[in-house]
């Protein structure tokens, strides 16, 4: 974990979303995927906690984040301009698993500003296979051709119908599931909304494979000191809060113990 | 000539006035990697009860502008697996660390600091008596000075190590608890804590916090936090820890000036890690740049 | 169809529940060239008492990162130039004016009143028992349920008008002065005033007031004034004024959601006079917008 | 008085100074000589206050301010860009009175910024006149060329004495003041330091001339309405509070009622 100081190389926007390019020579290389950074916007004085985004792209000099301006700060974010510094907590988290037996698939599950973790998975993995990505609208449907270019099945589903098929990604995913060959054996990531997560989850769990499950807390601190972003784990030791900042973001399927509705209060046994 | 930085509170003695406040600095292994550690002053780690303690549901935390609203509740191994979780680490380190304890009833947070007494590495205890967070205590003793009195007195009895009530600010006279805690046996005090607070979301119509109120900490209450150090220090000679709001060296030196010994960091942290260090930074270069030759003579320098 | 925005408070019909705060809006002639003065749901006018009063020396007023603090210590020109300088304009407006009121004991407060009893053009009286910026009165009778309790006593004595008592935040539990407002003859409370507070120049090493403390107001206090608003709510059914770092529909919004039936805006007037108008055209878009056919529907209507 | 979102023209720097253009098209044509703007800094989410600028120059749909960064908000201001919207209010404050008996000679003695209203004053007086300007540095003595082409007699002094005379300003005053012709009867006009101001209304007082002098003042609404400018006046009832933002920021000198040193309590009347 480092706190650097980086430059931004360009800003720019994809759909609705923007991609945001900084020299960091510090972070960009120790980053794997389903890592993130915890991103001070610059000049939001009233602002006193730092953002967290997924790294989208990493290399040697350069790191890339891929962020849709939903608030106070992503929108504020988007008037930063090339040569503004930028200070990045990072790489932060424990990030997707990348060792993959031969005889699993990858089937990747997006949500939204999920195809930015899943984005550098995908070029990590040691095969390919399938990518599936829901959002809202067409133009929320991003990096089709750079999956496709690394050799990844791209599939796509919005709500509004405006590309791919209508309605919800995980409706995408158990078409594909019925009609795939009985001998293909899945392994999950995810990254998206809590519902997202949970039905792919559920799947998972129900066919007896693994679901890599990357969560969104809000945050303070970003590094396990404040105990802000905790989720219930299911542990050996008992029912424990996990720091999804610190000991996630990813959790494997079984781990998370999701909350029922109506549920208040939360029994954990430390 | 460099400014002597180095203070003692309570018998501890510090490299420099600036801690990190209690619950903000996890127990400093999480922030191992991008602070040197041995450059604070002190360390308060996040506060500790007799048994495990699973906190409040989550959200537990809300940016508002100018701080944060928190309701983490007190989430915290219990001092067992404090002990044995964190100890270890702590105890490498060649800053003091204070441990921050809570209970539900005196007799409780006097049962921790028992526990506390022989622990290598353990050279202080803050009592906290002000937390807005759980409806067990906490903020109960911190406004009755009464309750404040039983707690404060319970943990002196059963303790070696020097005591250090956190004061809540949710009084109309600080005074009245400043004093009750030098007359039962405390040997510093620090203020404050966050302030209770309520954020609602508008579009849902409910509470931002799972817990419905919580602390509002920040920049937001520097203001109030140094009013109530200035009030403190006329009512009590008693060192103070002055804590509330700061991100620079300024803010810091507020305090200092109002008649604070030392201070703590808090949420400035989750911003910049780098704050506390920089604070250092500011306050020492302030010290030389006014002629100032220890961070000690500025205690309380408040011209009228 | 538009939503209705019509309150009624303490018997006084407002065509839309947003005031503007006493102190930060003068008499309101100051700001007539730029704000459609029969736009807003009410005026409350700067504190008066009894006698003229000089306030305090300057240094009044300072600005900190989401708010500032003042002292300006309530001067006024008294009760009789008050009625001469001020109400002939005050008069001529469509809008309720509501006058502020402070004294040094119950007895001026209720003289105040009392001359204001037949003042034509007055519709209420605000009554001011927490102004933190003189010694005399002012926070005393806000901290302290009986002598809040007499100053209330004391003025329903002698006036026919609405009495709206202005409760301090500086206290452990405003429940306690609210239920005393609903026992001795309030009409309606108002909360929050500004928070004891204080600022140090550090290159001087003196309070940035001449007062030495002063008043935080702004948008930094808002989660605070958020959660007294909706604990006062808990305690009593008298309406309730709610006040303290509005800048935004959204942040009138989070009180009015916790149980204010109408809203004034201070110090966010400085930076933007506009804003009381913005949050009364934000306030509207909500309501449509949430499906709400009146302002009145939305009060309190937190869920949990 | 009017509340008016203005846009920038422009920005420059000029010494130590910045001058910033504004297009205006309500205030603008109604600035006198001697008013201010109350000037909302953009994107400072977190000052909830304006900063009072006083007029530099005004022209029919413009108007521009001179500057010194020092602090929070002026230091800010320096990153406005053209085509940024400022929301200005003004014009605010009495000014400086512009009629003058053909008989008397304005002299202008302006402190560090206090050439801005002056240099208005400078084009709308009847007759041209003298201008004393005084500041810490070369870098800060602005604007000679610009009176000097009104017809204004320009003299100079700074403390560091890189420029003109060296020393304050008022000791280049009582020079001239001792070797002018007799006969000469001045009207004095002066913006800056409190310390300036009153030697200067000193001198007018005890020669039995008037002096204009601009005052400045931590203000909070600028327009009257929070008490936090005041100033004791001496008026016919008695000591009174002026407020700096609307009975002045201009007092004759006759008016002031300058604090003492050491003195505590502030009576006034009313
Ligand atoms: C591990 C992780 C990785 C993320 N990666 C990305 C990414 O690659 N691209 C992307 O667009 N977004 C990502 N997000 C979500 C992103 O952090 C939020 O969109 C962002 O914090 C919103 O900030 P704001 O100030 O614009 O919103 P506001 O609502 O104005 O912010 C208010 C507060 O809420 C927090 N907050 C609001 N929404 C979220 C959210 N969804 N998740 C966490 N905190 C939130 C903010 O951090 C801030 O503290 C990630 C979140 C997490 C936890
Ligand atoms: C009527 C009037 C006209 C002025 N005209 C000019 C001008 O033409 N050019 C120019 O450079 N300056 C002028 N000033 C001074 C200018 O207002 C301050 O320099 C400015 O407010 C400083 O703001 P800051 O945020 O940079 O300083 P900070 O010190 O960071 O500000 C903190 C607070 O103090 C106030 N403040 C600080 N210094 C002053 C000051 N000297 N006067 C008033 N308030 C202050 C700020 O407004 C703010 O509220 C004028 C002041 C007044 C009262
Ligand atoms: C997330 C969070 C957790 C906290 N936990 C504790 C705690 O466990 N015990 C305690 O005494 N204070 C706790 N505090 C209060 C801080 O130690 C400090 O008193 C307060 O935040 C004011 O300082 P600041 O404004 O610099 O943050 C916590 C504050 C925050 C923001
Ligand atoms: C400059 C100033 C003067 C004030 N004067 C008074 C006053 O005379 N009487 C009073 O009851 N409150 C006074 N107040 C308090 C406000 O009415 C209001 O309660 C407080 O500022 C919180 O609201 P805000 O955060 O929106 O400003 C004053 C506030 C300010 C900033
Ligand atoms: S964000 Fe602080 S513990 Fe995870
Ligand atoms: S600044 Fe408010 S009265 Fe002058």
């Amino acid at each position: 974990m480092h706190l650097e100081n980086t430059c931004v190389l360009s800003q720019k926007a994809l759909g609705n979303y923007r991609v945001l390019e900084l020299a960091s020579e510090r972070i960009a290389p120790a980053v794997r995927p389903g890592q993130f950074v915890h991103l001070r916007v610059p000049r939001l004085a009233d602002a006193v906690l730092r953002r967290p985004l997924s790294v989208f792209r990493a290399e040697a000099d350069r790191l890339a984040l891929l962020y849709k301006p939903i608030g106070y700060g992503t929108g504020a974010l988007t008037r930063v301009q090339a040569g503004d510094a930028v200070s990045l907590l990072g790489p932060l988290g424990n990030g997707f698993p990348v060792a993959l037996p031969p005889d699993r698939m990858p089937v990747l599950v997006a949500g939204g500003y999920g195809v930015a973790p899943l984005f550098l998975l995908a070029r990590e993995l040691p095969q390919r296979g399938i990518v599936f990505a829901g959002t809202a609208s067409a133009k929320d449907i991003l990096c089709r051709e750079d999956f496709e270019a690394l050799g990844w099945d791209y599939r796509a589903a919005t709500e509004d119908g405006t590309l791919g098929r209508q309605g919800l990604v995980t409706a995408l995913l158990d078409d594909w599931m019925r009609n795939r060959p009985s001998n293909l054996m899945p392994e999950f990531y995810a990254c998206g909304p809590d519902g997202m997560l949970r039905a792919v989850g559920e799947r998972a769990v129900v066919g007896g494979w693994r679901a890599w499950l990357s969560l969104d807390r809000h945050m303070g601190c970003g590094v396990g000191a404040c105990l802000a972003c905790v989720q219930r784990l299911r542990r050996p030791e008992g029912i424990v809060w996990g720091r999804v900042c610190r000991d996630g973001p990813v959790f494997e399927a079984r781990e998370i113990v999701w909350d029922e509705p109506g549920e208040t209060k939360k029994e954990v046994s430390r | 000539m460099k400014p002597d930085l180095a203070i003692e509170i309570a018998g501890i003695r510090m490299r420099n006035p600036v801690m990190v406040a209690s619950g903000t600095f996890g127990y400093a292994e999480e922030y191992a990697d991008v602070i040197d550690l041995s450059r604070l002053g002190a360390i308060v780690v996040k506060g500790i009860s007799l048994k495990p303690w699973s906190g409040n549901p989550i959200p537990r935390l809300v940016e508002v502008p100018g701080g944060l609203v928190n309701a983490i509740g007190l989430q915290n191994p219990g001092v067992e697996g404090f002990i044995h979780q964190h100890m270890p680490f702590l105890r490498t380190l060649d800053t003091p660390v204070l441990v921050n304890i809570w209970g539900r009833t005196a007799q409780e947070y006097a049962e921790t600091a028992a526990r506390l007494n022989d622990v290598e590495g353990v050279r202080g205890l803050e009592i906290n008596i002000s937390c807005p967070n759980i409806k067990e205590g906490g903020l109960a003793f911190g406004t009755n000075p009464s309750a404040a009195a039983d707690v404060i007195r319970a943990v002196r009895a059963r303790t070696r190590l020097p005591i250090i009530p956190k004061l809540s600010p949710n009084v109309s006279d600080i005074r009245v608890f400043a004093r009750v805690a030098a007359e039962h046996g405390a040997d510093a005090i620090s203020l404050i804590n966050s302030y209770p607070a309520m954020v609602i979301d508008v579009e849902r119509r409910r509470p931002a916090l799972a817990n419905v109120t919580g602390g509002l900490s920040g920049p937001a209450i520097h203001p109030i936090a140094v009013k109530l150090v200035y009030e403190a220090a006329q009512a009590t000679r008693l060192p103070i820890i002055g804590m509330g709001g700061i991100s620079t060296a300024r803010d810091a030196l507020e305090f200092i000036i109002a008649g604070a010994s030392a201070v703590a960091v808090g949420t400035a942290t989750f911003g910049d890690p780098m704050t506390a260090l920089n604070v250092i930074e500011g306050i020492e270069t302030y010290l030389s740049d006014h002629g100032f030759s220890s961070a000690s003579e500025l205690v309380g320098a408040l011209e009228q």
